[in-house]
């Protein structure tokens, strides 16, 4: 198990490093794909089978086809961007070095910080669980039917924006 | 078995790393895919305390999964605004872009 | 006899006495087992995938009045091995500006995702890979690995043709991809269960087929073009992009890319038969044998009859434009699919446990489809009349 | 280890190595003889005009768009169809009036004109 972990921690924190690193976009799109696998076997190995195939269907089947879809349109900028990062990224370094600082020294005095995993009552059904909870009103059927509004406005949002671009498109031919 | 410190650092080193990505990347696109990696870290911690702290309910996988809805939202959104940027200015420099400053 | 009742778990059982027996961890032992069972079935996948290729190649000659292969072994049938050999002595030439390793990673993805689905496949009772409860989410999740071959292939090839084949097959995978979950999310209703197994299961009365039949059509048309066969083979359309995102594999490679797409056809036909026909079932012959061999054969026999089904459709149909086919899936399949689930629902819910549930939920099904058929007739008519309309006055106009 | 999702990773595992090692197969066998004009890129017989860039349609993207908001919908639903049967009666309504929602994003996209591919 531990070995399964850490083999899984590696691909995903080296991946999720070359995706802020690498200087061509479309790897960096790719890489993200590894991460987001890498992710999904954690899930996996949490014994959340429900959430790593939904990470693959949302991040790895749409999301990420979304960014590659908007890389290829946006791609002409990318061949000659010759330097990934700005001037300011020693200081970016800094900081997120010190948010991961700050982030081991807050768990590090929580009391929790090395508990095992309970066993797992055997014979639960999480996705009926999961559908009764989205349903019920004293649980989240408000952030239920709010995540569909939130969807819509998305929807919405993008399609206007992205409207604009087209008929720019069509302007140009 | 494995304690539950391996999962949180692993998430705050994602999280670190993503918002590396979001500080130091040019390309706004980047900057996008290093948000993505943040919410990432935020959903294994989700999962890990519903995990390790409370299996028998699933309010963990509950959050988890809306934060799935917001990080399509995000990312549809954005993604329309970087490529309607890049039609009308040609450019998807993040620093190039300061319409907004005087 | 107790061997037949229950043959995989017998063996397991057996090896897992004799490798625990020396000496081995318990975890261990079980890894190694479930290696060799998972090799075995799937060169079990790759021997059928050959199969495949013989099938098809004499179905389509039938199809189109000709004798197919007929040279190699009685009846041709040892043609795919001469294939094989061919594709093996084949130079393998990558092309010169390709991103080599997602260049050579694309294919390898592109079989793996249709291996995958062999996982959750459920041939008959105790014949299964694994029974995940999340199996139609896992259905889709390597539907999506599918998808990202291709774009791996079409970007990598560093080629015109491949990339906007790519880039047409994704958009085409994706747009089809909803009202097949949409019809995922019906069987998922009626079962009320995602796994495979619990799906045969809940048949156990009366198939899918007759509780919704729309759904089964949906899910026909939405796999043949998840598929990229004809009538929805933009991704390779000849005439226009050369080969679509394969048009720079040669050899192995590019016979990966073929084999992955039969053996999909087959899978496909596979699921078709278990979320709508009730897998194993063959009006109670499974019982002639009290062994799960027999049903698997059944299994086989129903997956080859829908991929026969769907080979039929392919040598039948001409190619829809572009254009069509989106509006197709946008306007009118998803839609559909929606108000199809919808319906389920609520029906299914009202007449839960009662005798009427089939008959009511088979009625609502032929009237939604009565309903969008006379929609349809009524919307086509008003076009014409806009048509002919905006034509009559245009030779007015012209006639001034 | 009990674990099913171990059996899958091991399935990933040789779902892989099997086209590996044709792959590996076919580069052992098949001859090694390159030269320019056979690794050029493919242009229907004629020589090959700059590189792969091409100007894609924003439609693509529109399309991939609507994809992601009902894919991330099915993913609210699934669960929802699991449970059904074991719900009360309203649940179904919930569950409806989730779908007609994000219909109507469907029916703005359509109508804005954005579902067409000219």
């Amino acid at each position: 198990m531990k070995i399964l972990f850490l083999i899984f921690a590696a691909i995903t924190l080296g991946s999720a490093f070359m995706v802020v690193t690498t200087k061509k976009m479309i790897h960096a799109a790719f890489w993200l794909i590894t991460t987001l696998f890498g992710v999904a076997a954690l899930y996996a190995l949490l014994n959340a089978g429900f959430m790593a195939m939904v990470q693959i269907v949302v991040y790895v089947g749409a999301i990420a086809i979304l960014f590659i879809f908007a890389i290829m349109l946006t791609r002409k900028e990318m061949l000659d961007s010759a330097a990934p990062l700005n001037k300011n990224w020693g200081i970016a370094a800094l900081f997120s070095l010190l948010s991961f600082a700050g982030l081991y020294t807050l768990l590090r005095n929580w009391t929790g910080f090395s508990n095992e995993a309970p066993e797992l009552a055997a014979g639960v059904d999480t996705i009926t669980e999961l559908g009764t909870a989205l349903v019920t009103p004293d649980a989240y059927l408000l952030p239920f039917e709010v995540a569909s509004v939130l969807l819509l406005a998305a929807l919405i949002g993008a399609v206007y924006v992205a409207n604009d671009a087209k008929n720019q498109q069509e302007a140009e031919k | 078995m494995i304690p539950i410190s391996w999962y949180l650092i692993l998430a705050a080193a994602l999280f670190s790393i993503g918002l590396f990505g979001v500080l130091a990347r040019k390309n706004a696109v980047a900057i996008l895919l290093g948000v993505e990696l943040m919410l990432n870290a935020v959903n294994i911690n989700l999962v890990t305390f519903w995990r390790y702290n409370a299996p028998e309910t699933v309010t963990g996988q509950v959050f988890a999964i809306i934060v799935f809805a917001v990080a399509a939202a995000e990312v549809a959104v954005g993604l329309a605004l970087i490529i309607s940027i890049y039609r009308n200015r040609n450019t998807i420099v993040a620093d190039d872009l300061d319409m907004m400053k005087w | 006899m107790e061997f037949w009742k229950d043959p995989i778990n017998t063996i397991f059982a057996s090896m897992m006495e004799s490798f625990t027996s020396g000496g081995m961890s318990d975890v261990l032992a079980r890894v190694l087992i479930y290696l060799i069972g998972i090799l075995l079935f799937v060169t079990f996948a790759m021997v059928l995938d050959i199969f495949l290729v013989w099938i098809e190649r004499k179905v389509v000659a039938r199809f189109q009045d000709r004798l197919g292969p007929n040279r190699i072994g009685p009846f041709g049938i040892f043609q795919p091995f001469a294939d094989i050999v061919k594709l093996l002595i084949k130079e393998d030439i990558t092309p010169v500006g390709a991103d080599v390793v997602m260049f050579n990673l694309a294919p390898i993805f592109s079989m793996m995702s249709v291996l995958l689905l062999w996982a959750i496949m459920p041939f008959a009772p105790n014949m299964f890979g694994v029974d995940l409860n999340v199996g139609m989410l896992y259905l889709v999740a390597a539907g999506s690995i599918g998808t990202l071959s291709v774009i791996m292939a079409g970007w990598a090839s560093n080629n015109k043709y491949a990339l906007l084949g790519a880039f047409r097959t994704v958009a085409q995978m994706v747009s089809y991809e909803i009202p097949m979950v949409a019809a995922l999310l019906v069987v998922t209703l009626l079962a009320g269960t995602m796994g495979a197994v619990g799906i045969v299961g809940a048949q156990e009365g009366v198939s899918f087929f007759w509780l919704s039949p729309l759904a089964f059509l949906i899910f026909l048309i939405s796999a043949i073009a998840e598929l990229g066969r004809s009538p929805f083979d933009l991704n390779e359309a000849e005439s226009e992009i050369v080969a679509g995102f394969h048009t720079e594999y040669t050899g192995m490679k590019f016979g990966l890319f073929y084999a992955g797409e039969l053996l999909h056809s087959f899978t496909f036909g596979g699921f078709i038969a278990l979320l709508f026909f009730g897998g194993h079932r063959l009006f109670g012959l499974e019982n002639l044998f009290p062994t799960p061999i027999w049903g698997a054969l059944i299994f086989i026999g129903k997956a080859i009859f829908f991929y026969w089904v769907i080979m039929w459709i392919k040598y039948t149909v001409p190619r829809i434009r572009v254009d069509h086919m989106l509006a197709f899936n946008w306007k009118f399949l998803t839609p559909l699919a929606f108000i199809l689930l919808m319906v389920t629902a609520l029906v299914g819910r009202l007449f839960l446990e009662s005798a009427w549930l089939v008959p009511a939920l088979f009625i609502s099904n032929i009237l939604l489809a009565w309903l969008t058929v006379e929609y349809l007739k009524s919307h086509a008519r008003k076009e014409r009349e806009k048509e002919e309309a905006s034509k009559q006055s245009a030779t007015l106009a012209e006639q001034h | 280890m009990q674990n099913p999702w171990m059996y899958v990773g091991l399935f990933v595992l040789v779902g892989l190595l099997i086209p590996v090692a044709a792959i590996a197969i076919g580069a052992i066998l098949g001859p090694k003889k390159p030269n320019a004009i056979k690794q050029s890129t493919y242009e229907c017989g004629i020589e090959t005009v700059g590189d792969n860039w091409v100007q894609f349609k924003a439609q693509y993207y529109i399309f991939a768009l609507v994809f992601l908001v009902f894919d991330v919908e099915t993913v609210f639903l699934f669960p929802w169809a699991v449970s059904l049967n074991k719900l009360p009666l309203f649940a179904v309504f919930e569950g409806i009036i989730f779908i007609l929602i994000l219909l109507a994003g469907l029916v703005y996209a359509w109508k804005k004109g954005m579902l067409e591919w000219v």
